[in-house]
């Protein structure tokens, strides 16, 4: 067993797992964050999808042990008491998801590409989302919504505080 | 996945350390970023499966990029996103990035690393048709201290390298001689995210400005043999011969002879021969570009 | 070199299905005040029906979509449904459950009548009110016609209905009969580009122009498309379920079952054509199967288009298309082969 | 090892794994936006026609909704399934005890456990577990429950079955060959059939300028939902099970799980919540009888979700289709006659096999008005993964026949793809090929909707990119 502290959406949560225990598996089974899905467990799907340390990585490729120390954004964390982050807004609004089992690691990936690139084209969305696989919407509602987001944050001024 | 002990290292020194420990009395693997190791290890056998992984994620001093005395250092733990995004990469070998960019997605490239992607050793792996054809080194550390070898030679088979049981791949080393070198990486899979190469060819040669003729070239080709191959028969027709079309078709021809492809699910071998021709011709088309792009005014200004 | 073509494809397709009879039931509950509560056993798999059957349930009774929550896909609280198949949910459980609200409404209207001074077939719904046809300045809130039914007339307003398409069993002589209630019509048209060395064919636009009768979610309905399409795509180009000679499947995973990924979907234009179906609930028919139909022979008619091969077994892969090439360049005169 | 300290040891194992699974002390950390606005097309009379958002695409986004493979019930155990791996075989042993004496396996049950081992919408073909003849590789042949998954999936490999390979027959032309033996005897290989006839195909053919011959296929292919089957089964102390599944057709589903399990209807409940991508693909039973009879052999909830294989190994897919066109034309491209025939690959059971038969048979005709048709078509066994419902049962399939000779048929007249379509499109009052009268047709409306995208006009102009 190894004991594994991570700072999962800001809160330092701690848990004894065995070695072989994915990120995955500890979010599940251990912090009862069942929002990273379960799809392929071999990172073809993309549905586990977090952010480790501002990345967006396949929690089902990481060992839990690996994260140790690290933060971990999951889509719990994407919203806050008050309100929506505005990428869960604008797939509402537009009906970006259907199923929406891909949709947990799908944000995720369009959060990560928008922290790092605020101003993506068509084509670098498409690039960032290549590793997320859904079955139901073509992709094309999601592009839709990341690049709306996208442009309402361009035309925003900067928020004042981080 | 089976159960399994985990070693954390702290640096190359320690990783080493800890594999010296543990070999000789159990199965081990050394995780760096997970993409492969763990995708195989999920659906593994019993047989298949570590007692022991070290794991050498936090190993940082093998995540530099660095211009040395010896030329382009590459750290083994650097990941194929922080490739994407070196600038002295970006500069001198546009192509290693877009090899780079064509591995699995971003969360695969975020993790995974270009040691670990080297060490797979599969025939079709990305990140190593282009470095073979900028005769790239590798350094290995074992026991015994540092060796270093050319990259095509730590390739061995399929799954397999030179690498022993108690050593490391810590650097992936570009020689001076060839920083900047013109090259080109392209891969031809079955879809265009997420792809597995059925054929991937990097070209690379210095343009004797001159003459107009190839100078050094390299063609090197992936998933078309048992590991990563030179066309050297394409190589050996170049050398010296004046830049044209038609050399570069018939050195992707050439090339053809040179590899040994399979037929599989995937593809036939005589498609994949058929690619080999096609890509060969263009990926020396690309590379070609590339110096054309460095010579004029407006290349030089980007 | 890259070849560009175009390729177009229609097609026709059922709601629900043949063989068996395909009934849904539902039942609908309005509250006190005037919102309400469906009773459907359908399953919501991302399809959307928990939105369509709620407004079409809102629609019956004039309130808003947001007013009628829908409990779904549980034997021991809802009503038999035949299931999330065979585009069957907007239209066969669309109607079971407009009738079930329908016959709530009866219940209000009976309320009503006596309130407004009219006879309760002269009333209709909009806008959360309940007013004289005609008069609709004659009208009272649906909320307190509800109260009303419970605290006053003791007869809480809660309908419910089934329904089961009007069929025809065949011939099974000569197949002849009516199989299904009604049929959607679609048009794809797919633009690619076709690599003529590698046979490498890019999708770079489609264009569908879909029926669906009446869309009650235009926004669910250009989903279910688009979504449609990804999977023709696949279908057309790069998915296939692999066997070895011994029947073992080669490629159970999805590193080796190539599906779409973002990258590999072009753009795609949604149209709903202007139709209206006078069986279906407020003119509705369908959308989830059709959507995939047109898809792949659009591609194959583009890449013919493209470079005059036909590819006559899916998937139509790279190396499919590059076979046929070269066959076709064997039959080529040479003198054309070498022009080309 | 006497059996008491067998007990020992399994209990401290079983002790040890236990305290793997204690429930998490803390609630998970996951907001609830207090103050979210209803999205204004939600709130709009009249409701119809309203670009209203989906309640189900909030709890999407935020991570909300519980999937099945979300529920973690107090003291659940996992169970796997162990598949054959053989296409085509009699079964002749089956030893589970090996796998019996793991510690943290609670139980495994074969075929023989099953009160009634076959279901199936039309023909009951199907078993829950193999007994005694494996039919496709991914049959399931044994079921383990155990504490945690991995341990479930280690006792798998515990457990060996003895097989008498029988030659599997793999291809669809070959099964439908008399010659070839009965698959699924005693059903006969081709296990469903159907005909449409209208008209005079002959009478209509010597008339046609032209006859046009076609021969296609396709390939199998899976639905691919993002979520992979699962369920959860739990008894109470009534006798009654509550199942929470992954399924499209709960009605259905209880039907055949309260068979198969030998309870009545009353004392099942079948709870589908939202179902991560159907397709078709998730339309009947898979694991749930076999997690029903675990669950009531430990007197624990019994979860399984599939692997990502097993989705592909042990689910229905996509039937693949051989189709032969024969059509008789005009110089002006009126279709007059259509021969079809169809051959289904129904892999090792029936499934949804009649619906896609029917709608493949019915529909292969295309959209067009023709007034003489014969229409033919077969399924029949192979030893491959069961086809069954999936999205357009055959219609991908026809269309992509009908539709590539229409187009062949309008180069060779000299035709612009656009114009034969209009040429022979179905129209308001058109008979189908059932001689059904067809009401709301709109083929034409679509064609020219969707050709104005690309300025295609009716007349062949704009369709520039002719090779």
């Amino acid at each position: 067993m190894v004991t594994v502290t991570v700072n999962v959406n800001g809160e330092p949560r701690t848990a004894s797992v065995p070695p072989e225990t994915t990120l995955l598996r500890l979010l599940r089974e251990q912090f009862n964050l069942t929002g990273a899905k379960l799809g392929c467990d071999v990172g073809d799907c993309g549905a586990c999808t977090v952010m480790v340390d501002g990345k967006s990585v396949n929690s089902c490729l990481m060992l839990a042990g690996q994260a140790d120390g690290r933060d971990v954004l999951t889509i719990e964390g994407l919203a806050t008491l008050e309100r929506l982050h505005p990428l869960q807004e604008a797939f509402e609004q537009l009906g970006s998801l259907q199923c929406g089992f891909c949709g947990p690691g799908i944000l995720m990936s369009a959060k990560a590409l928008l922290d790092e690139n605020p101003d993506p084209s068509e084509q670098d969305i498409r690039d960032a989302l290549a590793g997320n696989l859904c079955r139901c919407t073509g992709y094309i509602k999601m592009i839709e919504a990341i690049q709306g987001v996208a442009r309402a944050d361009g035309a925003r001024p900067a928020p004042k505080s981080a | 996945m089976k159960a399994f002990e985990v070693v954390a290292a702290r640096d190359a020194r320690h990783a080493v350390a800890l594999l010296a420990e543990h070999t000789p009395t159990a199965k081990v693997k050394v995780i760096a970023g997970g993409t492969d190791l763990l995708a195989d290890l999920k659906f593994a056998s019993a047989s298949h499966a570590p007692d022991v992984v070290v794991d050498i994620s936090r190993a940082e001093d093998l995540r530099t990029i660095a211009v040395t005395g010896g030329g382009l250092s590459i750290g083994a733990l650097v990941t194929h996103t922080e490739i994407m995004a070196s600038p002295a990469i970006r500069e001198m070998f546009p192509a290693l990035v877009d090899a780079a960019h064509t591995i699995g997605a971003v969360q695969t490239r975020n993790l995974g690393t270009l040691g670990g992607n080297l060490v797979t050793a599969v025939p079709s792996v990305d990140s190593g048709p282009t470095l073979v054809a900028l005769d790239a080194q590798v350094t290995v550390l074992g026991p015994g201290g540092e060796r270093r070898m050319p990259l095509a030679e730590f390739f061995v088979g399929p799954r397999r390298t030179a690498l022993k049981p108690d050593e490391l791949l810590v650097e992936i080393l570009i020689p001076t001689e060839n920083l900047g070198k013109p090259a080109c990486f392209l891969k031809f899979g079955l879809r265009k995210g997420q792809a597995l190469a059925l054929v991937n060819v990097a070209a690379s040669f210095w343009v004797d400005a001159k003459t107009q003729t190839f100078r050094a070239p390299r063609v090197a080709l992936g998933a078309v043999a048992p590991k990563v191959i030179h066309a050297t028969s394409a190589e050996a027709y170049l050398e010296g011969r004046a830049i044209a079309p038609e050399a570069m078709a018939e050195a992707g021809r050439l090339a053809v002879g040179d590899a040994k492809p399979i037929s599989d699910f995937r593809a036939s071998a005589e498609y994949r021969k058929h690619l080999i021709a096609v890509l060969t011709r263009r990926a020396l088309e690309g590379a070609y570009d590339v110096w054309q792009k460095k010579q004029s005014p407006a290349g030089r200004a980007r | 070199m890259k070849r560009r073509g175009r390729g177009i494809a229609c097609m026709w397709y059922p709601i629900g299905f043949t063989v068996a009879a395909n009934p849904s039931a539902a039942v609908v509950k309005i509250n006190e005040d005037g919102t309400a509560t469906l009773l459907t056993g359908t399953v919501e798999t991302g399809q959307g029906s928990l939105t369509i059957l709620a407004q079409i349930v809102a629609e019956e009774l004039g309130v808003a979509t947001e007013d009628v929550h829908v409990v779904s896909a549980d034997t021991d609280t809802t009503p038999m449904d035949t299931g999330a198949i065979a585009s069957r949910t907007t239209y066969v459980t669309g109607n079971a459950a407009r009738l079930a609200a329908e016959k709530a409404k009866e219940i209000l209207f009976e309320v009503a009548a006596p309130v407004l001074g009219v006879k309760a077939d002269q009333l209709e719904v909009s806008d959360h009110k309940i007013q004289v046809k005609g008069f609709p300045q004659r009208n009272i809130h649906i909320g307190d016609i509800a109260e009303r039914a419970r605290g006053v007339n003791g007869q809480p307003p809660i309908g419910s209905a089934s329904f089961n398409p009007a069929t025809v069993a065949l011939d099974p002589e000569t197949g002849q009969g009516k199989p299904f209630a009604t049929y959607v019509y679609a048009t794809q048209i797919a633009e690619v580009d076709v690599d003529d060395e590698t046979g490498e064919v890019e999708v770079l636009r489609i264009a569908a122009s879909h029926d669906c009768g009446t869309p009650i979610n235009p926004m669910l309905v250009e989903g279910q498309v688009e979504g449609g399409i990804s999977m023709g795509v696949g279908f057309a180009l790069e998915e296939e379920m692999l066997f070895d000679g011994e029947g073992r499947l080669r490629n159970p995973n999805l590193t080796n079952y190539i599906m779409p990924t973002s990258l590999d979907m072009p753009k795609v234009e949604v149209d709903i054509v202007d139709s209206y179906d006078p069986t279906g609930p407020f003119g509705a028919k369908g959308v989830g199967e059709p959507t995939c139909v047109a898809t792949a022979a659009a591609i194959c008619n583009a890449i013919h288009d493209a470079v005059g091969v036909r590819i006559t077994s899916l998937p139509a892969t790279a190396e499919k298309v590059w076979a046929a090439l070269q066959a076709k360049r064997a039959q080529e005169p040479r003198q054309l082969a070498a022009g080309a | 090892m006497d059996k008491k300290s067998a007990v020992i040891e399994k209990q401290a194992r079983l002790q040890e794994v236990e305290a793997l699974l204690k429930a998490p002390a803390a609630a998970p950390l996951a907001p609830l936006p207090r103050e979210v606005l209803v999205p204004e097309a939600r709130q709009q009379t009249p409701a119809v026609r309203q670009r209203a958002t989906r309640p189900d695409g909030r709890l999407h986004g935020l991570g909300q909704t519980k999937y099945i493979d979300d529920y973690y019930l107090p003291g659940m155990l996992y169970a796997k399934i162990k598949r054959a791996g053989i296409a085509s075989a009699r079964i002749l042993r089956i030893d589970t005890s090996e796998a019996l004496k793991m510690p943290g396996v609670m139980a495994v049950i074969t075929g023989k456990d099953v009160p009634c081992n076959s279901f199936g919408p039309s023909l009951k073909d199907q078993p829950v577990l193999a007994d005694e003849r494996v039919f496709h590789a991914g049959d399931g042949v044994a079921a383990v429950a155990a504490v945690t998954e991995q341990i479930a999936a280690e006792a798998l490999e515990k457990i060996t079955v003895e097989y008498e390979p029988i030659r599997p027959v793999l291809d669809p032309l070959e099964s439908l060959q008399l010659e070839t033996p009965g698959l699924h005897a005693p059903n006969p290989n081709i296990y469903g059939h159907k005909v449409i006839r209208k008209g005079d195909v002959e009478k209509g053919f010597a008339q046609s300028y032209r006859i046009f011959e076609g021969s296609y296929r396709t390939q199998m292919v899976e639905h691919v939902p993002l979520e992979p089957h699962a369920s959860v089964a739990t008894w109470d102390a009534n006798g009654r099970v509550t199942i929470y599944s992954t399924l499209g057709r709960i009605t259905l589903g209880r039907a055949d799980i309260s068979r198969t399990i030998g309870v009545p209807m009353s004392r099942v409940r079948v709870i589908a919540t939202v179902v991560g991508g159907n397709f078709g693909g998730k339309n009947e039973i898979t694991t749930e009888p076999v997690l029903a009879l675990l669950a009531k052999k430990t007197g624990r909830p019994v979860k399984c979700t599939f692997t990502r294989p097993e989705e592909f190994l042990a689910s229905t897919t996509r039937h693949p289709l051989v189709m032969d066109y024969k059509t008789g034309v005009t110089k002006e491209g009126k279709i007059l006659a259509r021969q079809i025939r169809l051959v289904l690959d129904g892999g090792a059971y029936c499934s949804w096999s009649e619906t896609t038969l029917g709608k493949a048979c019915i529909l292969s005709a295309g959209p067009y008005q023709i007034d003489n048709l014969y229409a033919e078509a077969f399924v029949v066994y192979t030893n491959k993964t069961m086809t069954g419902a999936m999205r357009g049962f055959g219609a991908p399939q026809v269309c992509f026949a009908y539709e590539s000779q229409m187009d062949d048929m309008a180069k060779a007249l000299g035709i612009d793809p656009l114009q034969i379509r209009l040429t022979n499109a179905l129209r308001e009052g058109s008979l189908s090929p059932t001689s059904q009268k067809l009401h709301s047709v709109v083929v034409r409306e679509t064609l020219l909707q969707a050709a104005q995208r690309f300025g295609w006009n009716e007349d062949g102009g704009g369709n520039g990119a002719q090779s």
